[in-house]
């Protein structure tokens, strides 16, 4: 880790991002309503892929819990109403799921491969079914209203929870705990053995890769007005950031980003262009882009360009 | 003063024994080395001291204070450094990035970063790997990364070093450099323990060795005294070894 | 019995062997000595049919069989005894070796084949309906060799038959080999245990980063002066 | 009250046949050939409209549409290994690269043939009644549908034990899974054994779908929840394990059922905290190592 | 340097792509036609429940109002077509709300239609009232939407408050002593679970059971068998039709017969519940609904038309319903004479429509009281309406006949 060599690595390439930050931000005052609504859940979906890969990414560790932790949030929303301004909501609904993940991390990190895979999925349904049983027999009742918000105040939320999001990836990333991450992925015994707390590191970056997750649960909520454990526990959710992030490629930072841009935008362009077909058009997508993209969209657009390049070579 | 001591070490796996009732003990600066057919349960000793694996009974001590029982990053940042019978460095992270984990991570975490960026620098150096600092791990030879295992186990600051078969697979020029290698780490202060299974470096650097055989202890004592023990020879190296003798 | 002609073979986008040819005749042993990476493992699996050769050809009992499948070629009369042996670790004693004879033309005279196996190995039969895992390193080693055999091969690949045994058990298996030979098979064996693999062998080739730097009679290869500076540490 | 407690353990029982069948087909598929099909359920839901249809149109008898539903979906799952996922198994750098990237695959597969059964019998709800009466014994009523399916369901199972432990294909199955390599230098055509296996999952779950389609009413979504239960089941079996996924399977309807006794509202709670518990216990499931 | 720069690009040409996409907003041409937009199930778990029961009215009244020529508005002085824009929710509710918000903001629809299930009804209704669009509740509708005083909102179907209250009176007259409720897991269970008990309660009625189970409960051999054992008269169970037609088929197979058997979804469906069982198996199974054939005039015409056209018999519960209010909907856009959602919304409230029905009316709450009838019971093939009253089409069947002996 050269921190020289980072630095400038890092004030050259910022300019990027922060055009196209600037550009989004200005967005509401030009596009179209409902413009701002898809780009709502693209970047639900886009926060929920960067910080499941921040966990996942580097450990290898394929967590199956998104949707446990987003629902959490969704229903810290949904039980506190609007009772608390916004960003208060969004920050408790952020911090249930960052407890949640500590709890449920402390417990289970140990587990290694499918068994901790399956362990977070059965976390969702534990959840999801726990949570039905008791509103219907101890609280009596089931589902509650959330009063809805302005989307354009939705939109700039969750654009800032996305930026909080990368700043703190940036800053994980380019750290000596970082560094750590990336050994227990690359070998977590000798990790240990190399003085790292590995269950410590392990918990704390699953912990803050919920606290994104459920920080958006909570803004989603607002979305969605209606809440019951079905509809805030939706399994479904915890497959979505791996599908996009391995549909992106996640040899690149920016990898899961796109995967999780344009999976999310080519289901809704699907979905409203073909109700009866769409399913099967996306399944057929998911299918060869599997097969002829096997390191997702980074690694065919790497392969592109290559070529490209090499092309312009052998025409100099 | 002993800087590690054993009572009684046992280790099951299901219903095996592993390690059986071992006492050692290694005193401050020695070379111990430790042999063993395979399934003899010396890595599985090493597994112990580092705290990989639950001792099943017996307690070990380091430098006086009990550290059975604690955890690997514990152990190691008490001063107990290992490497790895199968090669276990990060393999997409260059080698410097290697060594400087053990730099962050060791005996004295907390560290400003350029503080261990200059020790890990110089670690590479002393471990010949400066000119392979920027490549990753899985791109060095087999000697390097043995090499580069060595040199994140020394980034830790250990004052004891357990060296798990460094020079299986390496040819003799670098069976040859090994050996000095592991006299120079000796000649820094360090403690070392190492399993062998190339005699000629076991009999040339080692004062003592322990052989293991079930589990259990068989024999103990400087290299000539093992070569010319019955039990050893019986069990382990079998009648050419006596032949040749 | 095989002939290899300069094959070469890459592992991904690195290139591990260069322009290797070599043969084996029948009933020979034939060692295949050379330093830890130096392309053995990837020579044998290249044989065996586990990788494929870019260039080359490779020939079998008069059939070329570069570019066959791996299970095609056992069915031929080659049977690969890899490094670390492999079996399977659920299975039983009996059950491992019953798989060596796999293919349909052996599948039905399995249990004569068995027999002979266990006039090799007596102690296998003892052991033969306990599970693979639980034997000790020579025994596993032992149904290694033995599953290899239930194939009536012609020719035998031994992949570092020595590794992680004892030296008594390291002789023993040795003993097994040789008596191999005697039973008309051919042997083509890896070892790091140079000086003893070269006491045993017929013939043996040098590998070394990928390329064959020597071949001859082992006698013959033993003296030279090269090979006991490098490999035998004298 | 030993009445009652039989009463509970057959009416698990008859839920877990179901349960383990589905469970043994996901093994042979994930445990063996490496592939964490998501759309396992799918080919449950196929096996059932197939049944539905059979029955409907043809009048052809369930029980003899295993004959027709078995082999018609064990060859779908064959050619879609041959093609798809050997492809997928050989361009993949690493083992679990493969896993990732057939995971993909199988949601891509969930999703097509969800949307052909909505297209060719509609997305509503079916089924049909067969057997659907009591059977009295010991003092105590069963579904005679529901014992037909239980003992199928254990007579497959059976019959693939045996298929397993003695056959020689059976054998190179269970080679395959310990060690592909390793087999594949036996003389086993390692891509034939992993299509089959890939196949012979798919019949189970065929299978599963027409016993399943007796007692319950099927509909094009209901295949998720089967593939949900299935991999509880693989785990709690410990992964790669057959018998392990079978008593598995019979181990979890049988909680399922003394739990719903107690407080149905609970009955699903209990499935994953068992499975969890379990999980933190003894992570390598029931019959792991 | 490069690799850094192409991400931004992509992320560039990505957020390029939305706006050009969302840019075909367009504007609002000269009226041809009235669009109406509907986010609905088409696949998904609710799928099934909108195959069977709400979905293909919807359809068969745009098809109905065409054949006419269309609705006349007097604010362009002509009669315009109908034409249905249909998404698929997937049954998820996040992309319901998003798909509905771009039915109202991006594709500018002049009506929107209501999704399918309670829980969707609840969020859609929200956010039509957001924008002003009127929300003609249709499948589903409970108790807890009241309350919240939407004023664009109007609820059509009967609900746990006036089913309940039905039921009760109709066990009171036959001579229910005690009864066993099950419910499921849902707004729907919970609802309809809590409001029958105080009304057996009032009626003198025993309740000695009541139990909830999970929704996807693959077993319910033992709340049965625990009724039966409690030697109750009647069973009531509120469910969906997966919980409805595993109770109906495990009750068959057991054997457990109760002199009074009533779900609340899922008999009202002749294919599925009546054609599944056959007509002899579900002889005096009584379900929410309800309506037939001989409740008005316009009912038959509804059957026959449904027939025709879908081969299939309307379900007995909603069908009906949907139907008349889309009628009364018509007529108010007719005489509002405008496309104006306040003014038609206003004629709603407060006009009363001839349809198939009957007369159609809103109460001050705008909820539809009107009904045809709270509870049906299935003799000799039809769907009886047993409510006690003038809307009764058959006097109630009790005891149940006990279910047939085996028979293929």
């Amino acid at each position: 880790m050269d921190i020289a060599r980072v630095i400038s690595k890092r004030s050259s390439a910022l300019w990027a991002p922060f055009l196209i930050l600037i550009l989004l931000a200005s967005l509401p005052l030009c596009a179209p309503q409902y413009t701002i609504i898809l780009l709502t859940t693209i970047f639900m979906y886009i926060v929920i892929t960067v910080s499941w890969t921040m966990f996942s990414g580097p450990t290898g560790y394929i967590s199956l819990a998104p949707a446990a932790f987003f629902g959490v949030g969704v229903y810290t929303s949904a039980l506190l109403g609007l009772v608390l301004p916004l960003p208060a909501i969004i920050g408790i609904g952020g911090l249930a799921s960052f407890c949640l993940a500590l709890f449920v991390g402390a417990l289970t990190l140990r587990l290694r491969g499918t068994y901790f895979v399956m362990f977070t999925f059965g976390l969702v349904e534990l959840l999801l079914h726990f949570v039905l049983w008791w509103e219907v027999n101890i609280t009596g009742t089931t589902g509650r209203v959330v009063p809805t918000v302005n989307n354009t105040k939705v939109f700039y939320f969750m654009l800032i929870i996305f930026v909080i999001l990368m700043f703190a990836l940036y800053t994980i990333r380019g750290s000596r705990f970082g560094l750590a991450l990336e050994a227990i992925g690359q070998n977590e015994d000798a990790a240990a053995h190399t003085g790292v707390n590995v269950t410590m590191v392990k918990v704390i970056t699953f912990a803050i890769s919920a606290f994104f997750m459920g920080a958006a649960g909570a803004l989603m909520a607002t979305r969605w007005t209606y809440i019951d454990p079905k509809i805030a526990f939706n399994p479904l959710l915890s497959f979505m950031p791996v599908l996009m992030a391995i549909f992106g490629g996640m040899g690149q930072l920016y990898g899961p980003i796109i995967g999780a841009a344009i999976f999310a935008y080519l289901e809704e362009f699907l979905i409203t262009r073909f109700p009866y077909y769409y399913m099967l058009i996306f399944g057929t997508i998911m299918v060869i882009a599997i097969v002829y993209m096997p390191e997702g969209l980074v690694g065919l657009i790497r392969r592109l360009l290559k070529s490209s390049t090499e092309g312009r070579h052998a025409r100099t | 003063m002993p800087v590690l001591e054993g009572k009684g070490l046992t280790k099951y796996f299901g219903g095996l024994v592993a390690v059986s009732n071992v006492d050692l003990h290694v005193d401050e600066g020695e070379i111990v080395g430790l042999i063993g057919p395979n399934g003899a349960g010396k890595t599985t000793l090493f597994n112990l001291i580092s705290g990989a694996l639950p001792l099943r009974s017996g307690t070990i001590l380091f430098k006086g204070q009990k550290i059975s029982g604690l955890k690997p990053y514990e152990i190691c940042r008490r001063g107990v450094a290992r490497t790895f019978q199968s090669i276990k460095v990060f393999p997409d992270m260059s080698a410097l990035q290697n060594v400087l984990l053990g730099s962050y991570f060791g005996v004295s975490p907390g560290m400003s970063s350029m503080e261990a960026l200059r020790e890990a620098k110089e670690i590479l150096e002393f471990m010949g790997l400066s000119a392979s600092s920027a490549t990753r791990a899985r791109d060095l030879t087999l000697a390097s990364q043995k090499r580069l295992e060595v040199a994140r186990a020394l980034a830790t600051k250990p004052q004891l070093l357990l060296i798990d078969e460094m020079m299986a697979g390496l040819n003799p020029t670098e069976v040859a450099q090994a050996i000095e290698l592991v006299s120079s780490i000796r000649k820094n202060g360090i403690t070392i323990i190492m399993i062998e299974h190339v005699m000629k470096a076991i009999m040339n650097v080692c004062e003592r060795i322990i052989v293991l055989h079930h589990g259990q202890k068989i024999a103990e004592g400087t290299p000539q005294e093992i070569v010319s023990s019955e039990t050893v020879i019986k069990v382990y190296l079998g009648e050419r070894a006596r032949a040749a003798s | 019995m095989l002939q290899v002609s300069d094959i070469d073979t890459y592992y991904g986008n690195i290139q591990a062997l260069w322009g290797v040819s070599l043969r084996i005749d029948e009933a020979e042993i034939v060692a295949l000595v050379g330093a830890n990476g130096a392309g053995k493992t990837t020579l044998l699996n290249t044989v065996s049919g586990l990788l494929h050769p870019a260039s080359g050809r490779i020939e079998f009992c008069g059939k070329r069989i570069d570019g066959m499948a791996a299970y095609a070629i056992v069915q031929l009369g080659m049977s690969h005894i890899p490094e670390g042996r492999r079996l399977f670790p659920d299975m039983s004693t009996r059950e491992n070796l019953q798989l060596g004879a796999y293919p349909r033309r052996l599948w039905k005279h399995k249990e004569k084949t068995l027999e002979e196996v266990y006039k090799i190995f007596p102690i296998l039969k003892e052991k033969e309906s306990q599970l693979a895992r639980t034997l000790s390193g020579g025994e596993q080693q032992m149904v290694a060799i033995g599953r290899g055999l239930m194939s009536m091969p012609r020719l035998c690949i031994i992949d570092e038959p020595s590794s992680g045994l004892a030296p008594v058990v390291v002789d023993e298996i040795f003993q097994i080999i040789l008596r191999l030979r005697n039973e008309d098979i051919g042997i083509f064996l890896v070892e790091q245990n140079v000086q003893q693999t070269l006491e045993i062998a017929d013939r043996a080739y040098v590998l070394e980063n990928g390329r064959i730097t020597l071949g001859g009679e082992s006698k013959e290869l033993l003296q030279q002066e090269v090979i006991r500076k490098a490999y035998l540490g004298l | 009250m030993i009445v009652r407690v039989l009463d509970i353990g057959i009416a698990g029982l008859l839920l877990g046949g179901i349960y383990a069948l589905i469970a043994v087909g996901l093994t042979l598929q994930y445990g063996v050939a490496r592939v964490l099909n998501i759309a396992h359920g799918e080919f449950i839901m196929i096996g059932a409209f197939i049944t539905w249809s059979l029955y409907i149109i043809f009048g052809i008898n369930p029980l003899l549409s295993l004959a027709i539903c078995g082999p018609a979906i064990f060859t779908i799952g064959f050619l879609l290994y041959r093609t798809l996922f050997r492809r997928l198994r050989i361009s993949s750098a690493s083992p679990a690269a493969f896993e990732g990237s057939s995971m993909l695959a199988c949601f891509g597969l969930l999703f097509i043939i969800q949307n052909l059964a909505i297209l060719i019998w509609g997305a509503d709800i079916k089924g049909y009644s067969y057997l659907a009466f009591p059977i009295r014994f010991w003092g105590q009523t069963f579904a005679a549908n529901r014992l037909i399916t239980l003992g199928f369901a254990l007579a497959i199972g059976l019959i693939f034990y045996f298929f397993l432990t003695w056959s020689r294909l059976g054998k190179a199955i269970r080679a395959a899974a310990q060690d592909a390599a390793a087999a594949e230098l036996m003389g086993i055509n390692i891509d034939q054994v992993l299509a089959l296996c890939f196949g012979f999952g798919a019949l189970m779950a065929g299978l599963g779908g027409t016993l399943l389609s007796m007692s319950y009413k099927i509909q094009p979504t209901m295949g998720l929840e089967y593939t949900v239960i299935a991999l509880i089941v693989i785990v709690l079996g410990g992964l790669g394990s057959i018998p392990g996924s079978f008593i598995g399977g019979l181990l979890l309807g049988l909680v399922g059922s003394i739990v719903t006794y107690i407080q149905p509202g609970l009955s699903l709670v209990a499935y994953y905290l068992l499975f969890m518990l379990l999980l933190l216990a003894k992570p390598t499931g029931i019959l792991g190592k | 340097m490069k690799s850094k720069v192409l991400p931004g690009i992509l992320a560039f040409a990505v957020a390029a792509l939305f706006m050009v996409s969302s840019a075909e907003a367009k504007r609002r041409p000269a009226k041809d036609k009235i669009v109406i937009g509907q986010a609905i199930a088409l696949s998904g778990p609710l799928a099934g429940g909108v195959a069977i029961a709400g979905g293909p009215i919807y359809e068969l009244w745009v098809e109905e109002v065409n054949k006419n020529g269309g609705i006349y508005v007097k604010e362009y002085g002509k009669k315009l077509p109908v034409v249905l824009k249909r998404y698929d929710d997937k049954s998820d509710i996040g992309t319901m709300t998003n798909l509905l918000e771009k039915l109202i903001l991006n594709d500018k629809v002049d009506f929107v239609f209501p999704p399918w299930g309670t829980a969707w009804l609840y969020a859609a209704a929200q956010i039509a009232n957001k924008y002003h669009y009127i929300l003609i509740g249709g499948p589903g509708g409970a108790l807890k939407l009241k309350e919240l005083k939407l004023p664009y909102f109007f609820q059509v179907l009967n609900f746990s408050e006036t089913q309940a209250p039905g039921l009760a009176g109709i066990f009171k007259e036959v001579g229910v002593k005690s009864v066993a409720v099950i419910y499921r897991g849902d707004l729907h269970g919970v609802e309809y679970g809590d409001a029958m008990v105080p009304y057996f309660k009032k009626k003198g009625i025993e309740v000695k059971m009541k139990k909830s189970y999970p929704p996807g409960i693959k077993d319910l051999s033992p709340l049965l068998k625990e009724a039966k054992s409690l030697g109750v008269d009647a069973f009531c169970a509120a469910s969906y039709p997966d919980g409805g037609m595993l109770l109906t088929g495990q009750s068959i197979e057991l054997g457990i017969n109760f002199n009074a058997f009533f779900i609340t979804v899922t008999p009202f469906s002749p294919n599925l519940y009546r054609d599944t069982f056959g007509v002899d198996v579900v002889e005096g199974v009584m379900g929410g609904g309800a309506w037939n054939a001989k409740s008005s005039p316009g009912a038959k015409e509804l059957v026959d038309k449904y027939v025709s056209r879908f081969g299939v018999e309307p379900d007995y519960w909603g069908a009906l319903y949907y139907w008349s209010s889309l009628q009364h909907f018509q007529q108010a856009i007719e005489k509002a004479g405008t496309l104006d959602q306040k003014k038609i919304r206003d004629v709603m409230a407060t006009s009363t429509f001839q349809t198939a029905l009957g007369p159609f009316w809103y109460d001050k709450n705008r909820y539809f009281v009107n009904h045809p009838g709270e509870i049906g019971q299935w003799q000799k093939g039809v769907f009886e309406v047993i409510d006690p009253g003038e809307k009764r089409t058959a006097p109630p069947l009790y005891p149940k006949p006990p279910w047939p002996k085996k028979k293929k």
